[in-house]
């Protein structure tokens, strides 16, 4: 049971970074959106996983009371966030911001 | 009942507020009525109260029935019960002077300028009657926040100036939070007595003694100050009153400035004591200046004015001086002077105001337009006359005994500059309020020639006099005239009270050694 | 045990001070849409690290959950706002 | 040297506040945009809960609920309560104060077409 | 409030006869509200009916004081207690009790007068004429009746407020500017001076009672003193006391009615009465003569008598020559006050009887000559004395007593001020008085002289000058001023003839030594 | 002046900076304020109130009048923005009203008098600026209400055990409206809560927590002292005060959830409600 | 170990402060204002106050944002500074 929470505490952070990292050096929205939207949601994700798994360990019905509201907020998250992405890719799309693309050529849609 | 009476005259303006507020869908034509019954519940309490206090002296009122320094108190002693009179009766005053104006000035939306106005009255007479210092802060809120809201409505300018009024309205509050935040971290206590005890243990020798609580008293003045519209802080008071509809300023104009300086004196007396406040010299020094500053300021950016309601403003601003430098003069003239200044400059400028109203909506607000005032609007300029009489300083109308306090502190504090720029405030006024006289009394209306056939053949007199206009022409109906001349009247009578308020009123709250 | 929600709570932090640059500088406004967006992700995860650290975690999750709930709500009005009004600075 | 630095250790949150708070008073004076100063009133206001709420903090001591655990409350171990209900209260005053400042900026904007302060008093001294 | 305290109160109650001065002052102030009904009714027969009424009850109400201030004691009133040491009070003395006696009368015989020169010339506004008239009045009696400096300051106040009416009555361009200039002074010196130093006072001894010898600590330097003498008579500018007497020739621009009273009764009377009080009641004589202030103030007063005299004699319009005259008058009275002895306090009071009836008979009489010609200037009143003998020859007796001259009233107080001066050994002041008296007589006999035996002029553009009125001066025959305007003069020109044989009464009240 | 401005603003803050040597260190247990009332708070609440939420039971009961003014000036804040944006009269402009015609998308303009009865199903009324909602966001959101709203009712209800209360309660369930708002009309929070059940609602809040202080008055306690409730409730005083204190969280949660919603469908349309975000 | 967390978000806090009164758009001022209260609420927690942190949550990111954007919405999102 540690063992996988810690693998998903390391995995959560791992995909933090990684999403940070995007979120900084990509070049472009949308680019960008695609490391915040998909990685940090999963970061998140395995971050709440591994907190539930913590909580549960002593198992009484206080402490799955508490594991039962994080994993509500785990799945708020999951709900919630990739929406919030998929709203602004929308709203990227139809405000005509163009894709990057490399060199600066431009592709026609 | 009688031991509920300090929250009997707050409750029926609140809940006159939501009813009237749900009588927006349900009875709107009684709300006028529902609302100006909240008002008069209120002052009837509010006078109760005030018989009640001064024959059985002091009450404190536990709000939920919690003691003091845990709960929240209602502190009813003389000063504040006698200020919940004169707020509530102003309120009231304005509010049956000024309906036929609401109901032109916020067509529709009658029922939401209740509800405002309402709440706005409760907040002063929170404030007012309030022992706590955070629940200050909360109530200074409300009456800011419906300020705001009924200030905004006006001319086009209006939202811009109450907008302004905002921002430093809401500074000066959150500056007033912060100095509270100072006392609390110091003492760990809210309530203003206890407070008072702490503050008097951790520093027996005066605020010198501690830079916390001499910068939490400096934190308060700077945001009262701010709020009252002290000299360089003043900028946003004759914008936001003088552009208004002309009912709004007549309720916040009046009421705002002097309920905060009412808690000047309120904090002097129950947080600070008054030799711990005064004990920075650096600091009454530095007052003393701006208070001069600001009746000079406030003097003679009024003579520049063009119209009414903005030269009242700027007098605001001298008078808001006036009360400031009395409450740092450091001695008991002063204080008392300062005390006995707001309740006076509360009626004063409550008339004047009014008076303003009536002659904006009679022959309109600029100078130029107020030709024959005397014969066109007499009772209206009658009450100016004894408005203006007592602005500057004529006895007996109370404006000459707050001066007459004020002016023998400052003298006895050897404050000589504060003392030549009352004397010079006094004289200012004299010319600004002349200067009206003699419009009205000698000018010709600016319409004055269509009248001219049909009047009486003038040539009865010869003399060069503005002809016969019509007595009473353009005069408010009488239940508009009838809460001003009660006003105005009110100026004779509480100037000939005077001995009567200082024994019963002042000299109680003030401590015995006080010199 | 609750030192690693701890060091990991601090980690999380600092990575909010990088994303805070995206917020801070990004060029357009949905740039700083999204660093708030990943800012307000990871909020919800340090609040809980943090009920950790006080030892009341039960207590930590209702806050959490609000604000799972409620953090793409300004998100969502932001790209709504861009929606109508297009990215650039059109009235 | 170390001590001045021990103390600013240990107050270094008061000076965090005042530079919130400054930061707040800067845009409310500077800046000629309205809703820019609505952003500094509610920088300052915040600086001054956080003032706040940092009283009531207490080390070693748990947030401000009963612990059924425990059953018996100690002060020692519970943070300060009060600042909490203050700050509360100060938030949602805050609140309300940026709804009202906001319908006013809106009506502002209606009337003037732009939120700039200085541009706005140039319209209106040119009428 | 507890029953001992309300006991006490039932106990002190005044009788009657304490409220006397109270009702004596509130009488004029009751009437108002009549006669604006009266007005509004347009009946000016009720109204005048009203101010007759309140005059005469003012009048006996001041009488029925006399036998108990004659025979020694005050009569003391207090309205309320405004001011801790400073309650709003009445209080008769010898001094108040003259100048009330002297107002009141004074009002009688001005309404007489007023009625007549108001119809006479159908003047406008003439309920706000009465009302404030009888304001004025009011306060007038209260400045002589105060008990302390706070009542006195504030009639005083009143006084200055309602006769600014009075002064402009006319409305045009004149009075505003002369109102304005009326207002600055009055005001002006008593808000920046007086009051700052009654604050001083009041701040230095707590009280503001009138009391023989003063009121102030012992120990003040000279400089603070004369701060507050100087305060004091420049202050309460209605003295007239040079430099501050630019007002008083102005303000001749009200009608005639409204500038006898401001002459001779209330206004000028109530600023040298408020002089008076404050020498002798609040600063004290005893301290003025060890610091040897009362030089100061003499030579000031000397300086006025005669620059004022010397300009009467320069002016052709009657009222303002008149105006002048009474400048140099008012300073015997603060000269005789500033003498510091007793009997220049006598001489000075007096001389506000003596004065007022003189100088209210020559404004009636010019009043009276304006309502039957039309006319202003001196220059072409030649003849006109033959055409109007009652008339003039009340000015003549006027003038004479104004002059000082035996057989008059005035003659009595201007002794009283000489014995003084000679008292005080003050020689180059008896000179200037007889200098003064001289030039009395300079600037009024020939006005006397020219309108008895003098020719009417003859230039035709003069004889035809169309006054204001429209009126052309009628070629000849005797054409009196209406009667109403007649008797008056001629009642107060009777009575400064018979104070000259009676004034023991006034004599008393002044405080003379028997 | 904005060199001016920075310096006042930095001169300030060293002021500020100056005045904090007194101050306790962040945390210290022997500061003041940890030592002087708060004990009574902490050690008060259970016995006096049965409430474990200290904060709760302060904000409630001890000082529930500071609470009753907060909420006052909620409802203030809503009265100021109706007072002073809404609009009720028309403006003289002509107003042009959108219907889609949802089987084909052609859109209809119609000015002002004349309208599409909104009974018709194949018209809907559209914004002038219409962009259609995107489906994943719209139903995504429509889930989510319902829960916000349990969720909502929960935090208010279980305010004495847990962070929370009417305040937070309320501002979820104006948060839940304001998201049906968002993804799709403010017509259909219009529809759900009109203007004038949230005003009235609001001044229900109030009236509720007022009135309960009210009430206490005439069961021979102070103003707002919910003990003395206990008679009636049956119930000790610690319990009654706990049962008043659920009464006024409820009371702000409806006055905060009102209002709320009232400011942002006026902040959000100028005025007039009739076009959102 | 929250000391030091508090020290981040104190100066995640100032940071966020001076972004949104110095960018030059009103939108995204008023998202970054949006983050300057997650952060605030952050700070909160550090604190122990929990109340005032959900509090704060709920308003900063469900209620003050939105109006703050509905408000630049209804207004402009341009300005000077």
């Amino acid at each position: 049971m540690d063992i996988v929470m810690y693998v998903l505490l390391g995995l959560g952070l791992l995909f933090f970074t990684g999403g940070t990292l995007g979120l900084i050096r990509l070049p472009d929205v949308y680019s960008r959106l695609h490391m915040a939207g998909k990685i940090d949601t999963m970061g998140s994700i395995s971050l709440i996983a591994a907190l539930f798994l913590h909580e549960i360990e002593t198992f009484d019905m206080a402490h799955l009371l508490v594991g039962l509201k994080i994993l509500l907020v785990l799945f708020f998250q999951f709900l919630a966030s990739p929406t919030a992405c998929h709203a602004m890719v929308n709203a990227c799309l139809r405000a005509g911001l163009a894709p990057w693309v490399k060199d600066g050529q431009r592709s026609d849609p | 009942m009688t031991g509920q009476l300090p929250i009997l005259t707050i409750a029926p303006l609140l809940f006159g507020a939501f009813a009237v507020t749900a009588g927006r869908f349900l009875f709107r034509r009684a709300n006028y009525a529902v609302a100006s019954l909240a008002l008069a519940a209120s002052f009837a309490a509010s006078v109760l109260l005030a018989i009640q206090i001064l024959t059985h002296g002091p009450a404190i009122y536990f709000v939920g029935g919690w003691p003091p320094p845990v709960g929240i108190s209602y502190v009813a002693d003389p000063l504040s019960a006698l200020m919940l009179a004169f707020v509530s009766g102003a309120a009231l005053c304005t509010f049956l002077a000024s309906k036929s104006e609401i109901e032109t000035s916020y067509p529709l939306k009658n029922s939401a300028f209740y509800a405002l106005f309402l709440l706005a009255v409760a907040g002063h007479m929170g404030i007012v009657v309030t022992g706590d210092a955070f629940n200050l802060y909360v109530l200074i809120e409300v009456a800011a926040l419906s300020g705001y809201a009924i200030l905004a409505q006006g001319r086009e300018r209006a939202m811009l100036s109450s907008l302004n009024y905002l921002f430093v309205g809401s500074l000066g509050a959150s500056l007033y939070l912060l100095g509270v935040g100072y006392l609390y971290i110091m003492t760990g206590s809210l309530n203003m007595a206890d407070l008072s005890a702490i503050i008097g243990r951790l520093t027996p020798d005066g605020l010198s003694g501690s830079t916390a609580l001499a910068a939490a008293w400096g934190v308060i003045l700077a945001g009262l100050f701010v709020k009252m519209g002290l000299f360089p802080f003043h900028s946003w008071l004759p914008a936001a009153y003088s552009f208004s509809a002309a009912p709004a300023a007549a309720l916040v104009a009046p009421l705002t400035t002097k309920v905060m300086a009412y808690v000047l004196v309120r904090m002097i007396l129950s947080v600070f004591t008054p030799d711990a406040a005064w004990g920075v010299p650096a600091i009454n020094t530095l007052i003393l200046v701006l208070a001069t500053a600001a009746i000079l300021y406030g003097s003679f950016c009024a003579l520049a004015q063009r119209s009414l309601r903005k030269m009242l403003c700027f007098i605001l601003l001298s008078e808001v001086g006036y009360m400031v430098g009395g409450a740092f003069l450091g001695n008991r003239a002063g204080l008392t002077g300062t005390i006995y200044h707001i309740f006076a400059d509360l009626l004063m400028t409550l008339c004047l105001f009014l008076v303003a109203a009536n002659i904006e909506r009679g022959t309109g607000g600029r100078f130029s337009d107020m030709g024959g005032l005397f014969r066109r609007m007499p009772v209206t300029a009658a009450a100016l006359v004894l408005g203006a009489a007592s602005m500057i300083g004529v006895p007996p109308f109370c404006g000459f005994f707050s001066k007459w306090y004020l002016l023998s502190g400052a003298i006895a504090a050897e404050s000589y500059a504060f003392a030549g720029a009352l004397v010079i405030s006094s004289l200012v006024n004299a010319v600004l309020f002349f200067r009206i006289f003699e419009i009205g009394f000698f000018g010709a209306p600016p319409d004055h020639t269509g009248q001219a056939d049909q009047a009486e053949p003038a040539g009865e007199s010869g003399h060069g006099h503005p002809g016969p206009i019509p007595f009473f022409r353009d005069e408010m109906p009488p239940a508009r005239l009838a809460p001003l001349c009660l006003v105005a009247a009110s100026l004779v009578v509480m100037g000939l009270l005077t001995g009567q308020i200082v024994r019963l009123v002042v000299d109680p709250i003030l401590p015995p050694g006080l010199g | 045990m609750d030192h690693v929600f701890l060091y990991s709570a601090v980690f999380i932090s600092l990575l909010m001070l990088v994303s805070l640059y995206r917020t801070a500088a990004g060029p357009t406004t949905l740039d700083r849409l999204m660093g708030a967006n990943a800012m307000g992700t990871k909020t919800t995860v340090l609040i809980l690290f943090l009920g950790t650290a006080f030892g009341r975690l039960e207590m930590f999750v209702d806050i959490a959950l609000a604000y799972a709930m409620l953090n793409f709500i300004s998100v969502l009005a932001a790209s709504r706002y861009v929606l109508k009004r297009g990215l650039a600075d059109r009235p | 040297m170390h001590e001045l630095l021990a103390e600013f250790g240990n107050k270094f949150h008061y000076y965090g506040y005042f530079a919130i708070m400054m930061i707040g008073l800067y845009a409310m004076i500077a800046k000629t945009n309205l809703l820019k100063k609505c952003i500094g009133l509610g920088i300052f206001q915040t600086a001054i809960m956080l003032f706040y709420v940092s009283i009531g903090a207490k080390e070693g001591a748990g947030i401000p609920i009963l612990d059924p655990a425990v059953g018996t409350a100690d002060p020692a171990a519970y943070a300060n309560p009060l600042p909490h209900v203050l700050m509360l209260t100060a938030i949602v005053v805050s609140v309300a104060t940026l709804g009202v400042a906001l319908a006013l900026v809106q009506n502002i904007h209606r009337d003037h077409g732009t939120l700039e302060e200085d541009e706005i008093l140039q319209r209106l001294r040119g009428k | 409030m507890d029953a001992t305290v309300i006991a006490s109160a039932v106990a002190t109650l005044p009788s009657f006869g304490s409220v006397a001065p109270f009702l004596a002052v509130m009488a004029p102030l009751c009437a108002i509200p009549g006669m604006v009904l009266a007005g509004a009714a347009d009946s000016p027969n009720r109204r005048e009916a009203w101010t007759f009424l309140a005059a005469v009850t003012s009048f006996l109400l001041v009488v029925t004081m006399l036998p108990a201030v004659l025979a020694g004691n005050r009569v003391e009133y207090v309205v309320a207690h405004v001011l801790p040491g400073a309650p709003l009070a009445f209080a008769v003395d010898g001094p108040g009790l003259l100048f009330a006696l002297v107002a009141s009368f004074l009002w009688i015989v001005t309404s007489i007068y007023s009625v007549g020169y108001m119809r006479g010339l159908s003047e406008h506004a003439q309920t706000r004429y009465f009302a404030f008239f009888a304001v004025s009045v009011s306060a007038a009696l209260g400045v002589a009746l105060a008990a302390n400096l706070f009542t006195l300051y504030l009639f005083y106040e009143i006084l200055s407020l309602a006769t600014y009416p009075l002064v402009t009555h006319h409305q045009d361009a004149e009075g505003r500017s002369s109102g304005r200039r009326y207002l600055a002074y009055i005001l002006g010196g008593s808000i920046a001076l007086a009051l700052p130093a009654m604050i001083a006072v009041y701040d230095l001894s707590g009280t503001l009672a009138f009391t023989p010898g003063g009121v102030l600590p012992p120990g003040l330097g000279s400089l603070a003193v004369g701060c507050l003498l100087f305060a004091f008579v420049f202050g309460f500018a209605k003295a007239a006391v040079m430099p501050m007497h630019a007002w008083l020739p102005a303000a001749m621009v009200a009608p005639t009615p409204v500038s006898a009273l401001l002459h001779a009764v209330a206004v000028v009377k109530v600023g040298v009465f408020s002089v008076y009080r404050a020498v002798t009641g609040i600063l004290g004589t005893g301290y003025l003569s060890s610091l040897n202030l009362g030089d100061i103030l003499v030579w000031v007063c000397v300086f006025t008598m005669i620059a004022a005299s010397v300009v009467a004699l320069t002016q052709d319009g009657l009222k303002r020559r008149l105006a002048y005259s009474t400048i140099g008058q008012l300073a015997y009275v603060v000269l005789g006050v500033a003498l510091l002895v007793p009997r220049g306090d006598t001489g000075g009071l007096l001389h506000i009887a003596m004065h007022a009836c003189g100088k209210i008979t020559l404004f009636f009489c010019a009043g009276a000559i304006f309502v039957a010609t039309g006319e202003k200037y001196v220059s072409r009143m030649g003849g006109l004395g033959r055409r109007m003998p009652f008339t003039f020859a009340a000015f003549a007796v006027g003038a004479l007593s104004i002059i000082g001259v035996p057989l008059t009233a005035g003659f009595v107080s201007k002794w009283q001020i000489l014995l003084a001066a000679a008292e005080t050994s003050r020689y180059g002041v008896v000179a200037a008085l007889c200098v003064s008296s001289l030039l009395s007589a300079a600037y009024f006999l020939p006005v006397v002289i020219r309108a008895f035996f003098g020719q009417a002029p003859d230039d035709p553009a003069l004889v035809g000058h169309k006054t204001r009125r429209d009126k052309k001066i009628p070629a000849a025959g005797m054409r009196e001023a209406p009667l109403w305007c007649v008797v008056p003069p001629v009642v107060t020109a009777l009575l400064v003839l018979a104070l000259f044989w009676w004034p023991d009464v006034l004599l008393r009240l002044a405080g003379a030594q028997p | 002046m904005k060199r001016l401005a920075l310096f006042t603003v930095i001169l300030a803050g060293v002021l500020f900076a100056a005045t904090a040597s007194e101050f306790p260190r962040l945390g210290d247990p022997d500061s003041a304020p940890s030592r002087h009332l708060s004990p009574a708070y902490i050690q008060g609440s259970l016995p006096q109130t049965h409430t474990p939420n200290f904060v709760t039971a302060v904000l409630g009961d001890y000082r529930g009048f500071d609470t009753m003014f907060e909420t006052a000036v909620v409802f203030l804040a809503g009265m100021s923005c109706f007072f002073i944006l809404r609009a009720l009269r028309r403006r003289g402009l002509t107003e042009v009203y959108y219907y889609r015609h949802k089987p084909t998308g052609v859109v209809l303009a119609m000015l002002a008098p004349r309208r599409i009865s909104p009974r018709t199903s194949c018209f809907e009324r559209i914004d002038a600026d219409w962009t259609p909602q995107d489906m994943v966001v719209e139903t995504m959101c429509l889930f989510m209400v319902p829960f916000i709203q349990v969720f909502a009712l929960y935090v208010i209800a279980h305010g004495h055990y847990s962070p929370g209360g009417g305040f937070q309660g309320g501002v979820l369930l104006a948060a839940s409206f304001i998201l049906v708002g968002l993804s799709r009309d403010l017509r259909t929070v219009e529809s759900l809560l009109t203007e004038k059940t949230a005003i009235l609602t609001a001044a229900a809040g109030v009236c509720l927590y007022a009135g309960t202080g009210l009430l206490a008055l005439f069961f021979g306690g102070n103003f707002l002292d919910y003990g003395a409730y206990a008679s009636f409730f049956g119930a000790a005083v610690p319990a009654a005060r706990s049962m008043g204190i659920l009464i006024v969280e409820i009371g702000v949660a409806l006055t905060v959830m009102a209002t709320l919603v009232t400011i942002y469908k006026l902040v959000s349309s100028r005025g007039t409600v009739e076009e959102g975000l | 170990m929250i000391l030091e967390i508090k020290i981040a978000m104190l100066v995640l806090v100032i940071v966020c402060a001076v972004a949104s009164i110095t960018i030059k758009d009103l939108l995204g001022a008023a998202v970054v204002f949006g983050t300057y209260s997650f952060m605030m609420c952050l700070l909160w927690v550090s604190m122990a106050a929990v109340d005032v942190a959900f509090t704060e949550a709920t308003i900063g990111a469900g209620i003050s944002t939105v109006l703050m954007i509905a408000a630049v919405f209804r207004t402009t999102r341009r300005t000077k500074d």
